[in-house]
């Protein structure tokens, strides 16, 4: 087993133990936290797939902005564990095991995959994920979806603005 | 490594995200599940790419694909702020009518 | 091109309108005149024309049919601007951030009526669909109107994550984003080498059904119509609607793919089509409040719009053409008066027939339409649905179910024309005024008009 | 152009008249108008050479659709039946007020104008439209100006029909489909070859639509409810002419359409429209209300013509024609002394009725010939049709002439129990100060009873008509 | 002569017309002029065409084509031959002396009604002259529903009364199922045939295979059950008593309820060539005749007894039409139509002297107040009981002597039934007539021999009674001399030569008719005897005499068999079957969208988790439905 292998089981348990987590979690600060650990370790994914660009994007625009964000709003509302009540016993199973239905048959149909076998992901090596690539790929071909997202964040800035700002 | 694996961890963390919107209550950690469902697939983009990738590069070592995939993240990643900017605010205002993120409490539209 | 800039670029000026212009009925004349420009602007980019070209890289592809579907989607947010601009002046303070918004959303429907890819695809719903969380909760006040809001941003933010995924999958198993390479459309069941993309294609699918509310991805739509303010349900259920519907044609066409649709696609849309005609229907006929049958009959609507990717073939895209513009006219004319009465239950129209003959004639025209009734423009509509999937090999029986459910649709429909010519009452309305009334009558002459000669619209989708 | 003008002059009469506010305006304005589509319908069936009488041009050419319209034998028989029951209805209901006349006179006429395209439509498309424009208006009638239980009953006639006319689009485009040159015209209809599984799944998509509306046992049961509740000049429109399109539709666009289908389910339909002939004369028996049992009657009788239609048979058809024509006049004139007495006597059931005859003895003489009409005695037009109708069927087969035939003993015994319970026996306090007909009403009838009279002694001309469509049915 | 024949219908027509139509401002005489003249006119004409027919032979008249449809056709056409011109003549002979004499009996109806009353008689002279005219069946249809419905007309001539309405209604009813049998048989023939024209029929018999003829003879015979009265269809005759008597008589015994027998014996080659239709036609009418007559035996209102009486001779003539005694049948017509209308009208006549009283029990010595009615009577009793020389001997032998060369069973209860009526009808004139007078003193007041209108048919009658049986002298008293035979020889020659005839030996006829005669007296001298001075009896009748008396409880029975439950079914339907069945299907299928609707609500339940749970299932419902495509292909198929 090589250093990558360990290191690609280190993360994905990682990732997987601290997604339950963010589900079990009664306190939202803790969820917080968790989701964090979920991105450090998807971080430490990119990291292992060479995508560097994205793995320091990954880490500054979602567990650096976005997280603290989530994390300034339950301070906010002082939101604390127990202000949060449980859900039905059932309800809770409804949604595990319809969510592990669609597991189980997604992961089936993988499995069914005739091409998949033997497919693998270049670890490592490869520099697509280097930022001079990305960059001139996304300034040329990719200009237009760029130049667009604009209006997208225009509109976004517009209706926090129209929401938040005081009648 | 084999690609089924990042699919197989990525679907995990996905469907990890479909039960937290399914089972939780407030609405801040059904919109952090959702978010993390985001992540889930950008990993499975990566992972992609780099396979395309890989197969490419036997053929052409110049090649670029696979880039696609890695910058289609990128543009996920500047939608999910977007959105988490409108996401938030809606939720703050919501708190400040009802002082509460509950989404079992919204059912005055039913029926 | 045009569509997209000009679009963007009004919703910019838009923003900044509301610190220019105090008086809030010269923001609503000057999107009105953007409107105009931006009309105008598409038909010329349409005929090529002072077009404004960028090398998209073929991330976008401009089609007659798209940029058609860009003329009817404006002429008609035209319309529901003169109609119920005033209104939409009366929800809250942001006028001009609320047309801004709008003028977002048209440059989404722009983008989604000429993507060439997922990723446009993506963007172009995502651009689409965030104005649109803002505006259900534009009314900040109203518990309904929040809870709208952020019930349709949770789930809407669900399904971009089902999309996502689907993307996903589908790049995975071909390597390409764009429909030109990736055989986007659903192979038949027996070739099935790449599950991945089936996968894919299925999750694709399902958060598409979000998007245009079919069952059973509809939930959304009852409580976000009913919650939003009524002057924006009424342009989210009509220009909004349709398209996604543009968008959803425009994915699962044929594209010159030899792959034509096959019986296991068949099958998944025929349920999908009952389901919605059943739920929607169905769902309408007990309705107490005009607003949320409207809801519920707008699913009715999807259901039937859905035959055009069932027929999938040159009727279906005049037919979703023609659907787009009967709809929206209807839809926006019901909107429009019901905005102007003080009490959104069936009761509340009782006898407007004798307070306010041209409200209750012009909203019959406009509820027959609906419910698909000869020499309205409704009718051809269905019309055309029903004849392209009858002429795709369709099931009989599907087409029967879908008719049998016409005629439910019939029911919840006439209720309203019951409640206006045939009961008592005295319904209070807010003042209307002669171009109200002027508006309401061009509207409903030009649905009668597209019921006798649908080719008026169609000629001008050929030539 | 004449069925041009048929159609035309009652839309744009119609259109008019919804802006006419007085009473006596737009009942003038009603009158002319259906006088003069009266004038030309009968100048159009018998005078203009033929080729006057179709028409041409083009509608929606991308959808293979023209705005074809032609009168043939039986067209030209049900356009003169729908111009003559206008007028009359319009006199005989002359002195009724109704809130909004213009609203309701012009209804009235775009209903006309409706059943006119019905009939002379010559293209699938075109003859739907005609027949959702000829539903629309009289679901307006009934619901604005009909009796207490209007809303909830006319929603049901309405919802009903609608069903049926919405599957028979299913049908019409499918047969479109198979059309060799896909066209909607009635010529390319009738060179449809198509498989036989899917044409008699189409058969029976047609079929529906026309049963419920002529009506035909067992989708009868709006009927009885909308006549009884809708007001009385509707009624005459919707027994007198418009069941007749049902009948109409089935000779004209589902005999020579699906030829092996129509003949492989003969059986079941003739079988169904004869247990309906029976169900409804004995249900007529019962009756104590002068409107439902007219309408029960008029259902067996229409069930004697869906039967006669179906035996394939050439006398049965020509039978059937002249019964159309026949039964129209018979029943308008039943509804009119019907409406006579309840706007008289502001009663339509039996039991309060009775000793009419002394009080009102022209109507009672009027009602005794309709009601004669009405179970077919010989020198009646209706005898005609019926003898015609019953030899086809009884060509198709003996038991079934025999037990349909039942039904002639039983619109005996309710027709005259009708007749006895409204006229004989001593007066009560209800008629105790009946009067007799307005004039109006009186020449009205004295027209219906002569016609019925002279057709029942002369009904060649009538039969003649039906001729050509016979054989341009049957002759496929 | 053709154009002639136009005008004997004519002119019933122009009466009906004018009577009609002017019955408000004509005056009363005025209306008995044209109603009685109108007639009279016909019946001049019809003279005239006998002594045409007599020389030159048939002919048919076609005005215009009726119906010419795809597979036949049929002419309006008329036809004059020896067999129709017997019907004229009795039909406009004694249509106007009943017309005159209803001038007088009518006489106290208001005009407008009296005028009313003239218009439906000459309807009905109308149409039945167009029944005997018609040359072909559907003609004859038409005069056949004609009469059926003046008859209705006429019964419930006084329409106040509900009991009238109902007899007439009943009438009309029965005489709809006979029609439907004639009308059968018309399209059978229509069918096989493309004609129904008789000169057609008869010439293309040979085409007809027996089981057509048996069949059409069959339905014919039914339509003649009805129309004639004959079992099971003779329950509306009684019942039509209700009407005014004049019209009984005209209508229920001398005319319409003969049609039946005019039909057989027009159409006899087709019964001819169908031997058991034959046999089942003499059943019935012998049944008819026997049954009749037991009723008859034990009625106490005069016209119900000559009612029955009526369907007993109806039976007799139904008996000879079935032995092939044609002209026997049609010759008894003729006496019957003497003798019958002489006794209605008789009975006519004593009833209007006792102010509408009608029940027998309460009479009894009238011949001392009218002398000419009972001398009348009497005659027309003797007629009818077939004392010979009456008329009646003369059709009745003819009749009794051809069923016994068929069966002598036959004729041995023929032979009762005629003892019988000779019993009925001698007690009716016993009771009537004879010993003193039973009504109430103000009815004895007023007792008074009837008007010259009223006697004059009467006497006219009372001789064609006595005498009209010469023109049929049976073989064995003269040879050669049934002048009637010779006359309607053309008629029925075909049947004559396609069925041996058996002669019965003269000695043999002479004992038979001898016996007879003799037995037909001592019932005669029994019933004057026994009810010459009757008491009414307080006791109630038992037994035999109860069933008689309420007509073997026929009327009960089919009530109870026939009309309640057809009445219970149809109440049924009404209230059963299609409100809560047919309607509550209709009204459930809505019923169940609003429930469905309810139902489908609560899926909206407001909660994003269960809206969200749905979408996901449907993810996976989308994929197995993808994997298993074929299976719910195969299911659906199987279903549709």
């Amino acid at each position: 087993m090589s250093v990558t292998e360990i290191l690609f089981f280190f993360l994905s348990a990682l990732a997987v133990f601290s997604a339950v987590m963010v589900l079990v979690s009664k306190s939202p600060v803790h969820s917080v936290l968790w989701l964090i650990a979920v991105f450090f370790a998807i971080s430490g994914h990119y990291v292992l797939l060479n995508a560097q660009f994205l793995a320091i994007v990954n880490l500054i625009v979602y567990a650096g902005a976005i997280m603290v964000l989530f994390l300034f709003v339950i301070m906010l509302m002082n939101l604390n564990a127990e202000t949060e009540p449980q859900k039905h016993m059932w309800m809770k199973l409804a949604g595990v095991i319809s969510g592990g239905c669609l597991l189980i048959i997604l992961v089936s149909m993988v499995r069914q995959a005739v091409d998949l076998p033997g497919k693998t992901a270049l670890m490592k090596e490869g520099n697509i994920g280097l930022i001079g690539n990305l960059g001139k790929a996304l300034f040329s071909d990719y200009v237009v979806p760029f130049e667009i997202t604009s209006v997208l964040f225009l509109s976004a800035m517009v209706g926090a603005v129209v929401i938040g700002k005081k009648e | 490594m084999p690609i089924q694996y990042y699919i197989y961890l990525c679907l995990t963390l996905f469907t990890i995200g479909i039960v937290g919107v399914l089972t939780r209550r407030n609405a801040i950690i059904v919109f952090m599940c959702i978010e993390l469902m985001l992540n889930a697939v950008n990993l499975l983009l990566v992972a992609f790419s780099k396979m395309h990738h890989g197969a490419a590069l036997v053929k052409d070592a110049t090649s670029s694909v696979g880039i696609e995939g890695q910058l289609f993240v990128f543009f996920i990643m500047v939608v999910a702020a977007a959105e988490v900017s409108v996401g938030l605010a809606i939720i703050v205002m919501l708190y400040r009518n009802t002082h509460s993120v509950d989404i079992n409490f919204l059912n005055r539209l039913k029926n | 091109m045009n569509a997209i800039i000009v679009s963007g670029l009004l919703g910019v000026i838009m923003m900044f309108s509301g610190i220019v212009l105090k008086n809030r009925s010269a923001i609503t004349n000057l999107a009105a005149i953007g409107l105009l420009l931006l009309l105008i602007a598409n038909i010329l980019g349409t005929y090529g024309i002072c077009t404004i070209s960028i090398n998209t890289h073929n991330m976008l592809r401009f089609e007659k049919f798209g940029m058609f579907f860009n003329s009817i989607a404006f002429a008609a947010t035209l319309l529901y601007v003169l109609l119920s601009g005033r209104d939409l002046e009366r929800t809250g303070v942001n006028t001009g951030e609320y047309y801004a918004l709008i003028f977002f959303v048209l440059c989404g429907v722009s983008i989604l009526s000429s993507f060439n890819g997922l990723l446009m695809l993506f963007l172009g719903i995502e651009i689409l669909s965030i104005p649109l969380y803002i505006l259900t909760g534009a009314d900040k006040r109203n518990l309904r109107s929040n809870e709208a809001s952020l019930k349709y941003f949770l789930m809407g933010s669900f399904s971009t994550g089902i999309m996502l995924m689907g993307i996903t999958l589908i790049y995975g198993a071909t390597g390409y984003f764009d429909l030109g390479h990736s055989p986007v459309v659903p192979s038949t069941g027996e070739q099935r080498a790449t599950f991945l993309e089936v996968a894919g294609i299925l999750l694709l699918f399902a958060s598409m059904c979000f998007k245009v509310s079919a069952a059973p991805f509809h939930f959304w739509t009852p409580d976000v119509y009913d919650g939003a303010p009524s002057v924006f349900t009424s342009f989210m259920a009509t220009v909004v609607k349709a398209s996604g519907f543009i968008a959803f044609v425009r994915l699962f066409d044929r594209h010159g793919n030899e792959l034509g649709p096959g019986p296991t696609w068949s099958l998944l849309l025929g349920f999908v089509i009952i389901a919605t005609l059943l739920v929607g229907n169905i769902t309408a006929v007990f309705q107490q409040s005009v607003k949320r049958m409207l809801a519920y009959s707008s699913i009715a609507q999807a259901g039937f719009m859905l035959f055009a990717l069932y027929g999938n073939n040159d009727l279906a895209k005049e037919g979703i053409l023609l659907y787009s513009v009967a709809y929206c006219l209807a839809t926006i004319g019901i909107f429009a008066i019901l905005i102007r009465m003080n009490d959104y239950t069936f009761d509340g129209f009782n006898g407007l027939a004798k307070t306010q003959p041209v409200l209750a004639i012009t909203n019959t025209v406009f509820l027959l339409s609906l419910a698909g009734i000869p020499l309205t423009a409704g009718f051809f509509a269905k019309y055309y649905m029903l004849a392209s999937a009858v002429k795709a090999g369709a099931s009989l029986w599907l087409v029967i179910v879908a008719v049998i459910f016409a005629a439910v649709s019939v029911y919840y429909y006439f209720r309203v024309i019951q409640a206006m010519y045939f009961k008592d009452g005295d319904p209070a309305t807010a003042p209307i005024g002669t171009g109200f009334k002027a508006m309401l009558i061009l509207m409903a002459a030009l649905i009668i008009l597209f019921g006798i000669f649908p080719s008026m619209v169609l000629g001008a989708f050929y030539f | 152009m004449i069925p041009v003008l048929l159609i035309s002059i009652p839309l744009v009469t119609g259109l008019v008249g919804f802006f006419l506010k007085e009473g006596a305006t737009a009942r003038g304005w009603a009158l002319l108008s259906s006088l003069i589509t009266l004038a030309v319908a009968i100048a159009g069936v018998f005078f203009y050479p033929r080729h006057q009488l179709n028409f041409d041009a083009a509608w929606l050419p991308d959808l293979g659709s023209r705005l074809t319209l032609q009168m043939d034998g039986m067209g030209k028989m049900l356009c003169l039946l729908t111009a003559i029951s206008f007028p009359v209805i319009f006199i005989a209901t002359y002195k009724n007020n109704y809130k909004n006349p213009g609203s309701f006179y012009a209804l009235m006429l775009l209903s006309q104008a409706g059943l006119t395209g019905v009939f002379t439509a010559g293209d699938a498309l075109l003859f739907y439209f005609f027949w959702e424009l000829a539903l629309i208006p009289v679901y307006f009638l009934c619901s604005l100006w009909g009796g207490e239980k209007r809303i909830a009953v006319t929603f049901k006639f309405f919802i009903y029909t609608f069903i049926g006319s919405l599957l028979m689009l299913t049908g019409i485009l499918y047969v479109y489909f198979h059309t060799p040159d896909h066209s909607f015209s009635m010529q390319s209809f009738y060179h449809t070859q198509l498989e036989p599984g899917k044409a008699s799944l189409a058969f029976w998509l047609f079929f529906l639509a026309f049963a419920i509306k002529m009506p035909v046992f067992p989708f009868h049961t709006w009927q009885p409810d909308t006549y009884e509740q809708s007001p009385t000049a509707v009624t005459m429109v919707l027994s007198g002419i418009m069941v007749k399109m049902g009948v109409f539709a089935v000779i004209r666009w589902l005999l020579p359409v699906f030829p092996d289908a129509s003949t492989s389910f003969a059986d079941i339909i003739i079988i169904l429209s004869v247990i309906g002939m029976l169900y409804a004369s004995l249900i007529a028996i019962r009756q104590d209300d002068i409107k439902r049992l007219i309408a029960y009657s008029s259902i067996a009788h229409i069930g004697l013509m869906s039967a006669a239609i179906f035996t394939h048979n050439a006398t049965g058809l020509e039978g059937v024609m002249v019964q159309m024509f026949n039964h129209g006049i018979n029943v308008i004139g039943l509804w009119i002394v019907a409406d006579t007495i309840e706007q008289q006597l502001g009663t339509r059931k039996f039991s309060e009725l009775g000793g009419l005859a002394q009080k009102a003895p022209a109507l009672a003489i009027l009602l005794v010939v309709m009601a004669l009409a009405n179970i077919a005695l010989p020198l009646t037009n209706a005898f005609v049709g019926e003898f015609l109708m019953f030899n086809g069927l009884f060509q198709y087969n003996l038991w079934m002439a025999a037990i349909a035939g039942i039904s002639v003993i039983l619109a005996a015994a309710y027709t005259l129990n009708m007749v006895q319970k409204i006229l004989y026996g001593s007066t009560t306090a209800v008629t105790a100060n009946a009067g007799d007909l307005r004039p109006n009403v009186q020449w009205i009838l004295v027209l219906l009873a002569l016609l019925v009279i002279v057709l029942g002694i002369y009904p060649q001309p009538l039969i003649d008509l039906a001729k050509d469509t016979v054989a341009a049915v049957l002759g496929k | 002569m053709n154009k002639l024949a136009l005008l004997v219908p004519l002119f019933p027509l122009i009466g009906f017309l004018v009577n009609g139509l002017g019955r408000k401002s004509l005056s009363k005489s005025a209306i008995s002029v044209i109603g009685c003249g109108a007639i009279l006119a016909s019946f001049a004409i019809s003279v005239m065409l006998f002594f045409d027919v007599k020389t030159n032979g048939g002919t048919v008249t076609t005005l215009f084509s009726f119906i010419s449809a795809d597979s036949f056709q049929v002419p309006f056409a008329f036809q004059i031959d020896q067999l129709s011109v017997i019907f004229l003549l009795i039909i406009t002979g004694i249509g106007f002396l009943i017309h005159l004499y209803s001038s007088a009996y009518m006489h106290e109806e208001e005009p407008q009604h009296f005028g009313r009353y003239f218009a439906y008689l000459n309807l009905f002279v109308f149409s039945m002259l167009l029944l005997v005219m018609g040359a072909n069946y559907v003609i004859m249809f038409i005069g056949w529903e004609g009469v059926g419905l003046c008859s209705y007309l006429l019964i419930g001539f006084w329409f106040k009364n509900d009991n009238y309405n109902y007899a007439a209604k009943k009438a009309f009813v029965m005489n709809r199922i006979g029609d439907l049998g004639f009308l059968l048989a018309v399209f059978w023939l229509l069918f096989k045939l493309g004609s129904a024209s008789y000169s057609d029929v008869f010439a293309n018999v040979s085409n007809l295979s027996s089981g057509d003829i048996t069949a059409i003879t069959i339905l014919l015979f039914v339509g003649a059950m009805g129309k004639s009265a004959q079992i099971p269809l003779y329950t509306w005759l009684p019942d039509a008593m209700a009407g005014p008597t004049p019209v009984s008589a005209l209508i229920h015994a001398a005319t319409m309820v003969t049609a039946g027998i005019y039909m057989i014996a027009r159409s006899n080659i087709l019964y001819t060539m169908a031997p058991a239709t034959q046999t089942l036609v003499a059943i019935v009418g012998l049944a008819t005749a026997i049954f009749a007559a037991t009723i008859a035996l034990k009625q106490n209102d005069i016209k119900k007894v000559l009612a029955y009486s009526t369907v007993s001779q109806l039976g007799y003539m139904f008996l000879g039409l079935g032995v092939g005694a044609y002209t026997g049948a049609v010759f008894h017509v003729m006496t019957h139509a003497f003798f019958k209308a002489l006794l209605f009208l008789g009975a006519g006549s004593v009833i209007h002297a006792m102010h509408h009283e009608q029940d027998i029990r309460r009479m009894g010595g009238l011949r001392r107040y009218m002398p000419i009615t009972h001398i009348t009577f009497l005659l027309a009793c003797l007629a009818i009981a077939g004392i010979p020389p009456f008329s009646g001997f003369f059709s009745k032998d003819e009749i009794l002597t051809a069923a016994y060369t068929q069966n002598p069973l036959y004729y041995y209860i023929g032979v009762a039934g005629a003892l019988m009526t000779a019993f009925y009808m001698f007690r009716l004139y016993a009771l009537t007539f004879l010993g003193g007078f039973r009504g109430t003193h103000e009815q004895e007041h007023h007792l008074h021999e009837s008007p010259w209108q009223m006697t004059l048919p009467l006497i006219v009658l009372a001789v064609l009674s006595t005498l009209g049986g010469f023109l049929g002298i049976p073989e064995v008293f003269a040879a050669d001399a049934h002048s009637l035979d010779h006359f309607l020889q053309p008629i029925f020659a075909e049947s004559t030569r396609l069925a041996e005839h058996q002669h019965l030996g003269t000695s043999q006829e002479w004992l038979m008719m001898g016996g007879t005669t003799l037995a037909i007296v001592i019932v005669i001298l029994l019933a004057v005897r026994r009810y010459r001075n009757y008491r009414a009896a307080e006791t109630e009748n038992t037994g035999v005499s109860k069933l008689l008396e309420h007509k073997w409880y026929v009327d009960e029975l089919y009530d109870a068999l026939i009309v309640n439950p057809l009445n219970a079914l149809a109440g049924f339907f009404k209230n059963i079957v299609e409100k809560s069945g047919i309607d509550g299907l209709v009204n459930g299928a809505g019923r169940l969208v609003g429930y469905g609707s309810r139902q489908l609500r609560l899926l909206q339940s407001g909660q994003v988790g269960n809206y969200i749970l749905v979408m996901v299932l449907a993810m996976v419902v989308f994929i197995l439905i993808w994997f298993n495509d074929q299976n719910i292909m195969r299911f659906i198929s199987k279903i549709f």
